[in-house]
């Protein structure tokens, strides 16, 4: 028999720890931004993603989208302990505990919030070793400058360091489709960096998402 | 609809608010007593209300499983809290923001909804035993809110004459 | 710079009911009112119709690191460039939204009004609060402070400024606004132990005074007092 | 109003709220006649007001309607009507946070760039003595606690 009293918690049900008016709190007094456990935000404008971009290739020429990938690196490590530390705490269960249903689903009302746009998570190519990630509305695909390749260098690097610290292991991430060259979505192939090597020679090549996938999977 | 504060400072620096938007306002903090009170009825009512819903729905459906049945129950729960608190706050919006998006993204990721629409035909015919008529219209807009994200039951594929070739 | 971004058709614009009632009240002063969240979208959209995205302070220090290891020292500097290229983008942008807004060009309203307005949309997005001191502007120099630095904030007492982001956003901005090549440095900083940071703006030779004297130990105020009475090294 | 509803809404995030937590909005209820009459009242001398706060002020020390040589009499009257309003609203909805966050805070930078902190301090003490005159007490606690945020915030280096 289910007893209703047992399904709460402290009588309080969890939902959406990322809920933007409850997590997202401005002091106007002091200038700052923080976060519901009282991080410090920083909101970056269109102008500041403009500038970062013209200001790295003027300043390191081609080198920029590795400045960018190795920048969401970092920011992405130190955004997954975040989000493992807010929801294994709201949820009270440690995140490897947590189905990866609801480990998705945090995932993505976190991603939304900080105004990085949709996400989803394709997982036909899981029994491949591959897993697919797919966004929609990036503010750094929107502000790129205009190239023949994927833009999204800042979130491949995110998603690189999210979905290593998660599984333990060091894994890499290759964009293989882009809103910016007319895509539907922004698709970001995650998996281990040997593996992936032949992908990103792909899309060199300007090879489409459709056409990359079998090749690495056979 | 607004939020019923929400207008008194949006054109402060230009305006008074007129007599009808002071009436208007004045309709809503008459109601509160109401709300509040329908507000505390659901909430001192809740556990025994939600018991009796999880009792029959492992009645009418014994072969559901049970962690299901929980996490639908827990949502309903939830959505009961959430349209309650709108209901006191005659905001909409409310609802829509910190509980709709959610709702549905874990109704559609747990494909619960046969359950779920079970869940909610049951809490709707508890409360009415509960709330009088009077409370049950204010808080029905609220429920209804979450009862429309509700995924549609999926409808078995019908075989027509057009789709035999 | 138009032509090299690609704009994506349906770029999102802030539609509150707020706005939509009032397209000319400029009712953005709070924090509610100058952001709208579209919890569908997972887009953050200001009151000027620019996208924001929220990092938390670790973006920045990557943003260092990543330059880092590629560049080397010269991460300060490009740090610096970056911050240049955000002011002058910002010019034109405040410049655009200003006229919208007030109904008025920026040449014609009060310079003091004009910079506080400039300035608020920052202390919304978290960048801190600022003060200036246009005290010495007839002199070709003036102040600003900064409260709260996100930049000097996250990097801790490190013993040197670090705020090259910060003065170079300064220096891009009324470089525009002024329409003369001004530069920027920070004399003094959260991170060498002081409660707020200090930048100095002006012409290329003022800064580069201030920065000899700054290497040779001088404090902000020894610098204040040696630029106000006139000195250039 | 729109801060405690904020703040409940937050706080109760998951659960129900108490009788307590739930109590300021039969407080609101109570007061709330007697705010829409101040605030109808202060709509309606709202002019006055101003004017009477002027002539105070001039009688004490004109400089205060001077900048160097400007004469900045027209742009005290409308920042002061600004602030009026605002003041009234946030008596009206009980909200002296909103106030700050949704104008003050913003009006404070504006103020302190102009040096005009003296006159702001001159003239949201004035405006007490001059609003008290203008209604009866019960109505006059509700509005000048307001005021005296609006002095504090603008009229304090």
């Amino acid at each position: 028999m289910i007893s209703v009293a047992d399904l709460l918690t402290n009588d309080r049900i969890p939902a959406n720890y990322y809920a933007n008016e409850v997590y997202v709190r401005g002091d106007l007094e002091m200038g700052l931004l923080e976060s519901r456990r009282g991080d410090r935000l920083l909101a970056i404008p269109e102008t500041l993603i403009q500038a970062i971009y013209a200001g790295l290739t003027k300043e390191t020429g081609q080198a920029s989208r590795l400045v960018l990938f190795n920048c969401g690196r970092w920011w992405g490590k130190n955004f997954f302990n975040r989000f493992r530390d807010e929801v294994s705490d709201y949820y009270e269960m440690p995140l490897v505990d947590m189905s990866m249903a609801e480990f998705l689903q945090a995932l993505k009302q976190c991603w939304m919030t900080y105004g990085l746009g949709k996400l989803d998570l394709d997982q036909s190519y899981h029994h491949r070793g591959f897993l697919v990630i797919t966004t929609w509305n990036s503010a750094f695909i929107r502000q790129a400058p205009k190239s023949q390749l994927p833009a999204g260098f800042l979130e491949a690097g995110i998603l690189s360091a999210v979905f290593s610290q998660l599984a333990g292991r060091e894994l890499h991430c290759v964009q293989t489709s882009c809103e910016s060259l007319g895509s539907d979505c922004n698709r970001f192939v995650i998996g281990l960096q040997k593996r992936l090597d032949s992908a990103e020679a792909m899309v060199e090549k300007q090879l489409d998402h459709e056409s990359i996938m079998p090749r690495l999977c056979a | 609809m607004q939020p019923p504060f929400d207008a008194i400072f949006d054109e402060a620096e230009h305006r008074y608010l007129k007599p009808d938007e002071l009436q208007e306002m004045r309709q809503y903090v008459f109601s509160l007593k109401d709300r509040v009170s329908t507000y505390q009825m659901i909430r001192d009512r809740e556990l025994s209300l939600m018991q009796q819903v999880a009792d029959q729905i492992q009645y009418t459906m014994p072969d559901a499983e049970l962690a299901a049945l929980e996490r639908s129950l827990k949502n309903a729960m939830l959505s009961l809290r959430y349209c309650s608190m709108g209901m006191v706050l005659n905001d909409p919006s409310f609802v829509q923001n910190r509980l709709l998006g959610w709702l549905s993204d874990s109704m559609q990721i747990h494909n619960s909804s046969a359950i779920d629409r079970a869940v909610f035909r049951l809490i709707v015919q508890q409360l009415a035993q509960v709330l009088t008529s009077q409370q049950m219209e204010l808080f029905q807009p609220f429920l209804n809110l979450a009862q429309a994200v509700l995924p549609a039951p999926v409808e078995e594929e019908m075989l027509t004459v057009a789709g035999m070739f | 710079m138009a032509n090299l971004l690609w704009s994506g058709a349906t770029a999102p614009s802030h539609q509150t009911l707020t706005k939509l009632k009032n397209p000319k009240k400029h009712n953005h002063y709070g924090f509610k009112e100058f952001f709208q969240f579209d919890a569908t979208q997972g887009t953050i959209v200001d009151w000027n119709d620019s996208q924001n995205i929220l990092t938390t302070e670790d973006f920045i220090i990557g943003l260092v690191e990543g330059l880092e290891e590629e560049v080397g020292d010269a991460s300060a500097a490009t740090m610096y460039t970056i911050g240049c290229e955000w002011g002058q983008k910002d010019a034109f942008f405040f410049e655009k939204w200003f006229e919208k807004e007030f109904d008025r060009g920026i040449r014609q309203t009060n310079l003091l009004f004009l910079l506080e307005t400039w300035w608020w949309p920052f202390t919304a997005q978290g960048w801190g609060r600022w003060e200036i001191d246009l005290g010495e502007r007839k002199q070709g120099f003036m102040f600003i402070n900064i409260f709260d630095s996100a930049v000097a904030r996250t990097l801790g007492d490190v013993g040197k400024p670090v705020c090259y982001l910060y003065a170079g956003l300064f220096a891009g901005f009324f470089t525009e606004l002024v329409r003369k090549q001004l530069s920027c440095i920070e004399i003094q900083c959260y991170s060498m132990g002081e409660t707020y940071c200090k930048f100095l703006l002006g012409g290329q030779e003022r800064i580069d005074a201030a920065s000899f004297w700054l290497n040779e130990g001088a404090t902000a105020r020894d610098i204040e007092k040696r630029l106000k009475s006139g000195e250039l090294r | 109003m729109l801060n405690q509803i904020q703040r409940l809404s937050q706080a109760t995030e998951g659960r129900y709220a108490t009788d307590e937590e739930l109590s300021f909005l039969a407080d609101y209820g109570r007061s709330f006649d007697l705010r829409v009459q101040t605030y109808q009242k202060l709509q309606a001398s709202e002019a006055l007001i101003v004017q009477q706060v002027q002539a105070k002020m001039k009688a004490m020390d004109a400089t205060l309607f001077q900048s160097g040589q400007e004469d900045i009499t027209n742009k005290w009257k409308r920042d002061t009507l600004r602030t009026f309003r605002y003041a009234a609203a946030a008596m009206l909805a009980d909200d002296p946070e909103t106030l700050r966050e949704r104008f003050l805070f913003w009006f404070q930078t504006i103020m302190r760039a102009f040096g005009a902190q003296r006159s702001c301090g001159v003239t949201y003490t004035v405006m007490q003595e001059v609003v008290k005159q203008h209604l009866i007490p019960p109505q006059a606690n509700l509005i000048l606690p307001i005021l005296e945020v609006n002095r504090r915030m603008l009229g304090t280096v």
